[in-house]
């Protein structure tokens, strides 16, 4: 009971964030009479979301698969290299660079290559989830396990553990608010990733929101567009508070930022 | 009309929604030749790209002419954009589908039917129409991301197609291909120049020149591409003057109306009007519009034409 | 089970640390193999670095630092089951008291059972069986201290190396403390290493002193009090204490009467 | 002289790493008869770049600025919001729900709107990599500043220090390891944003890469796609460079991450 | 510079953590204006949480620690010009000594000048001017907690709160920070409260002790030598030393003779 009142009282604030911009944007809207095609209203949205709701469902389910099982292969890459990277001197000085080089080559630009590497569809999304969320989990994993209190490594050295271990049970534990953050930083992308996957990817019976918002563009139905957005956005949304609530479920009993908002909270 | 001085130039904005190809070649002639100026207007030509969003730019007021195609028109103004075609350069649609010369389809209807991989745009009016007709649920559909690699090394693929450029490009990398064209399914204007609603209103006799200089430009240019297509490839060097050169042969048979050069860039009403019928029967646009808004005619020599 | 015990030799040991701060000049002793050497001496003498080098943490600018087997081999570190306490807690902030106290254990491959008998005993003995379950956030700096010596005493090592364990706790839980200290010395007969800051409990625990000041050796006094003739009241042991506390106050550049 | 031979012995591992992979790639390339259109070889792409030159390095010159103007502003957003968000527990409930939300909205959708909104050239393409740069900057400065050392911000509380001095001598200098992972991450990506910013911001005289890239792909010219890819690869890596350095040269002091790092290389 | 001292009132505080752990059990007792008291228990019994209470660091579960004026009002906590030594040093890695130091005294917005002034008599008083310089990773143990201390005492409060500021250093070490908390505390007239595991300390500075036993307390002394009586190796010191020490043992649950 005391927890559900808690998470109510918890979503009061952005709730209310949310519905306040919303309130304002179809209040500008209104006032300066901008054309729909320019910036549609909230409430135009939302009828187009009722209205197209089988069609944004269907992708918004499409999406969200090549999305999270992105976000997964990613989080492993990201969070084993960059422990990796971060335990071998020699690697973090050689393959750190070229992961960097790799994380600044458009996607838009490649997504052709991984269409003939991969083939039409699901794969291709898939990949180009992980190949965008993959970087902000690698920098944050090597960022969080160089960034281990150097007693406790001393620690561990003594009692000859091996490296194996002492990632297991050091390294990892204690890089994992570093690494929460890369992985809510790789949730949006990978949706992106997943977006820009499909519009090289294919199209068949059931359009995914790539496919429908680029087809929303073509038709300038802006209104779709953002409904489209919304629910990718959605998406994003939910893989973010997964990861959120799991980093929660991890540290908050003993990690500084929990004892920092709680003291901020009284 | 007296040769205006420099500072006494309108200056005016062209968005193309493309780089520059022998598909704009009689905007390109009529700059090298003067043409603007002797009307009066300093016209600058943007290059654009797939993305760039040319009908939007026009119709708030960004830009005061930019190139878009003629199902644009109707379906942003649908939408509430105030746009209004002036000058349709393509008499016929260009669009088409090409594939590689030796696949034993031999027709739209065929291809339809078939199991291909075909790349196109999402979006794209005609497919509507072509399901309509011919079924098509085997097919393939994948986005056309305006990288033609895939085509080149892929035999039995299938993608869309300006007759004028892919083919020409295809060629000179040592792919034959051959074209349908969709022309008979869905024949919008295309390379229309648009302009605002508010804008038209105001700078009537701007528009007017500029339209006036661009048909002048139009009728040099398919007469001696030669002369002008340099001067586009210093402005695009990715494509060879080789490949303008065919390219500008191409599109003659598109341009020219049967009627002869009088008629470049005319429009009809009733060309608009099936146009019209067509989006709202495929559900593109909701509801029919009053057409008569949608294009303006600036050179009355050119209305009348069939 | 055969063990070869090794002495622990500080061999004309300097450090001079980059920035260029001398913290060591040129240092030998020697701590006889099952021995207890206390080191004690000014804050910032040095006392620390020379037992980082013992651990293998930090190494000598000039001179060694050597464990050598009864058999006058010289051993590698590595090799030695060797066992600290360092100044700071060092706990992992994750994990509860009782596995905080186990995880050398769990590093060495103990089971499961044996880790949480074993632990539960020193835990015991350090006063910490109602804290079991808390992390360290929730414990007190004296407890997070006696947990950390918990810890180090939990395994059965060669070499005990212990930096000021007792200087976060009140006079009577550190003769707890001691207590437990020597017992877990006297079961494993570690070579041990101590550095304090109290003078009756270097003289109550060790058969050596060294008394540092300022990077260097003021003094190494072997404690001549049998071990069975110590008693914190005995005449002999606080006069003991007495002498080295004259040591020490001169170590420190304090005048003494 | 000795930081000069310094420097050179740390390039030789990322040298030898990219070098090891354009070998391999050429190899690769030659063995399978791979078609130019689909993977050129390195060679081929590094002919491509000899041969068009000027027109890559004006492209990378405009894309640069885009890019750098972009990540600073993208930085400066992100690091004073940021700091606001950890600051105030209400606008951390509240805002950063908000910018996770705008985070995943794909700038690919909304480009165009940008172009109408800004108008043409470098504002939209500044725009667009300072949208898609800030998120990360922003998530790690929150996630550095609520990990703060909760001892060192009771002291500050019993001195009385105000918020914002709190900030300038505790939380800023604290979370600069967390801070500078956070930009490394929006180095990257403000480049890419930049190049589709560029895709939709139609353009003048000399076109920067994002367009080079689009022409060149609809040219089948996959070589010209790569060597623009490269050089946007370089511009990231100047960014990402010079944040990296700043970040060493503001933390190696005093940090864990470089007391790990010097114990390794031992 | 007329001020108004306050006392300082712990009345009936008692402190349950949410994991359900009774660090504090009705406590009462008052600090008078200007006056030292020395608190003293065994590890975990609730010392650290006395002082976070009257720091208003911590919230007491029932009962209230309030600072009362000479004119009988009660202070709000905020105004007061405190300073806290905590048991742990709690230096920024990022600043050298002086800076640390003069932490205080920048964020009081004291002029650069005075800062570097009033920062570097402290720190020679506690022994540092030679590591001035340094970063907190650079020094000893017991050097870092002599630059909180040193930092605690830069200010003049009117109210100082210092918990085990000595117990990492050597018995002279001590004994001349000692010295320099006394001359800050005579110069200043701070309101005292000093947590301390050494009982002659303790008496050395204090005028009145609490001995506090598993969150309660066990007994408030006051300390009955006057202060220009004090002298270490005074019979009458030693005497008084014994008998806190012996109120500590039992406190301790240690059978006394
Ligand atoms: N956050 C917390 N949650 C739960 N229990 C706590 C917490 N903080 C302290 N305690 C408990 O409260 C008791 C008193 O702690 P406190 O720190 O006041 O002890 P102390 O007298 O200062 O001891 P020491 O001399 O070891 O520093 C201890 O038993 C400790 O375990
Ligand atoms: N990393 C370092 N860089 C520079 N100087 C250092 C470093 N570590 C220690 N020192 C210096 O070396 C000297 C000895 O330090 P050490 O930690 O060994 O002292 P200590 O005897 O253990 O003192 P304490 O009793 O205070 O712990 C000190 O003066 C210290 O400032
Ligand atoms: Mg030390
Ligand atoms: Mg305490």
């Amino acid at each position: 009971m005391m927890s559900v009142m808690k998470f109510f009282r918890l979503m009061v604030a952005p709730v209310t964030a949310v519905a306040f911009m919303l309130v304002a944007w179809q209040i500008a809207v209104m006032m300066s009479g901008v054309s729909a095609y320019l910036l549609p209203s909230p409430w135009a949205i939302a009828q187009t979301m009722w209205a197209s709701s089988d069609r944004l469902i269907g992708g918004a389910i499409q999406t969200a698969m090549a999305a999270t099982i992105g976000f997964v292969v990613a989080s492993v890459i990201g969070i084993l290299g960059g422990s990796m990277i971060a335990a071998i001197p020699f690697l973090r000085r050689s393959l750190y660079p070229l992961a960097t080089i790799l994380q600044m080559v458009p996607l838009v630009a490649v997504a052709p290559l991984l269409v003939i590497w991969l083939g039409f569809g699901l794969p291709t999304a898939i990949a180009a989830a992980a190949v965008v969320a993959v970087f902000p989990v690698l920098a944050a994993t090597i960022d969080g396990q160089v960034s281990v209190d150097p007693g406790l490594r001393e620690l561990f050295l003594l009692h000859g553990a091996s490296g194996w271990t002492r990632w297991r049970k050091l390294d990892l534990p204690a890089s994992i608010p570093a690494i929460v953050t890369g992985l809510r930083i790789a949730a949006g992308l990978a949706v992106i990733g997943a977006i820009v996957g499909e519009f090289v990817s294919g199209y068949g019976g059931n359009a995914p929101l790539g496919i429908v918002i680029m087809t929303a563009m073509r038709e300038a139905r802006t209104d779709l567009v953002f409904a489209a957005i919304a629910l990718s956005a959605v998406v994003g949304f939910s893989l973010f508070g997964a990861v959120s609530c799991l980093g929660w479920f991890l540290v908050h009993r003993w990690h500084a930022s929990s004892v920092n908002s709680l003291e901020q909270s009284k | 009309r007296s040769s205006p001085n420099e500072a006494a130039l309108t200056p005016i904005t062209l968005q193309l929604n493309w780089v520059p190809e022998p598909e704009f070649g009689g905007m390109f002639a009529a700059l090298q030749d003067g043409l603007y100026v002797a009307e009066g207007l300093a016209v600058d030509i943007r290059k654009g790209g797939a993305q760039v969003p040319c009908a939007q730019l026009v119709a708030s007021g960004q830009v005061p002419f930019a190139i878009v195609s003629g199902e644009e028109v109707l379906t942003l103004r649908a939408r509430g954009g105030e746009i209004v075609a002036l000058f349709a350069t393509f008499q016929r649609n260009p669009m088409g589908f090409m594939l590689h010369k030796n696949n034993p389809i031999d027709s739209l209807e065929a291809l339809w039917k078939s199991s291909s991989t075909i790349g196109l745009d999402p979006g794209m009016p005609f497919v509507a129409i072509l399901n309509e007709k011919y079924g098509g649920k085997n097919l393939k559909m994948v986005p056309y991301s305006g990288a033609m690699a895939t085509f080149l090394v892929t035999p039995d693929y299938v993608q869309q197609c300006f007759i004028t450029a892919e083919p020409v490009e295809a060629k000179l990398r040592s792919v034959d291909a051959k074209v349908f064209s969709v022309e008979d399914v869905f024949n919008p204007y295309t390379a229309v120049i648009a302009t605002n609603e508010t804008y038209l209103k105001e700078n009537r006799a701007t528009v007017e020149a500029f339209v006036r200089a661009t048909k002048q430009g139009w009728i040099r240019y398919l007469a001696n591409p030669q002369k002008y297509n340099p001067a586009i490839v210093a402005l695009n060097p990715s494509m060879t003057l080789e490949a303008m050169n065919i390219a500008a042969d191409l599109e003659r048979t598109l341009i020219v109306p049967t009627s002869g050069e009088a008629g470049i860039g005319q429009m009809t009403m009733d060309r608009w009007r099936s146009l019209e019928q067509q989006l709202v029967d495929t559900k593109v646009i909701p509801v029919s519009m009053s057409i008569e808004e949608a294009f303006f005619t600036a050179d009355p020599s050119a209305a009348q034409a069939p | 089970m055969i063990r070869d015990l090794p002495s622990l030799e500080f061999q004309s040991v300097s450090r001079i640390f980059s920035g260029g701060a001398r913290a060591l000049n040129d240092v030998s002793f020697s701590i006889p193999a099952g021995g207890l050497t206390a080191v004690i001496g000014p804050s910032g003498c040095g006392k620390t670095t020379l037992l980082r080098m013992a651990a293998g943490l930090d190494r000598a600018t000039t001179g060694s630092v050597k464990f050598i087997g009864q058999d006058g081999n010289v051993h590698s570190r590595a090799s030695e089951n060797l066992s600290v306490c360092f100044q700071d807690a060092r706990l992992l902030p994750w994990r509860n008291v009782t596995d905080n106290v186990a995880l050398p254990l769990e590093l060495a491959g103990v089971s499961r059972d044996e880790r949480s008998a074993r632990a539960k005993q020193v835990i015991e003995a350090a006063g910490l069986s109602s804290a079991q379950a808390r992390l360290p956030a929730q414990l007190s700096g004296g407890m997070r201290m006696r947990v950390a010596l918990a810890r180090t005493l939990v395994t059965s090592p060669d070499v005990l190396l212990l930096d000021e364990p007792c200087s976060a706790v009140d006079e009577f839980t550190r003769i707890q403390l001691d207590e437990e200290i020597r017992r877990v010395w006297q079961v494993s007969g570690a070579t041990t290493m101590l550095i304090t800051h109290s003078v009756s409990e270097a003289v109550w625990l060790a058969d050596q002193i060294v008394v540092m000041s300022m990077g260097s050796i003021h003094e190494i006094r072997k404690v001549a009090l049998p071990r069975n003739a110590r008693d914190r009241a005995s005449s002999a042991f606080l006069l003991e204490v007495e002498t080295v506390m004259r040591s020490l106050a001169r170590a420190a550049g304090v005048l003494v009467a």
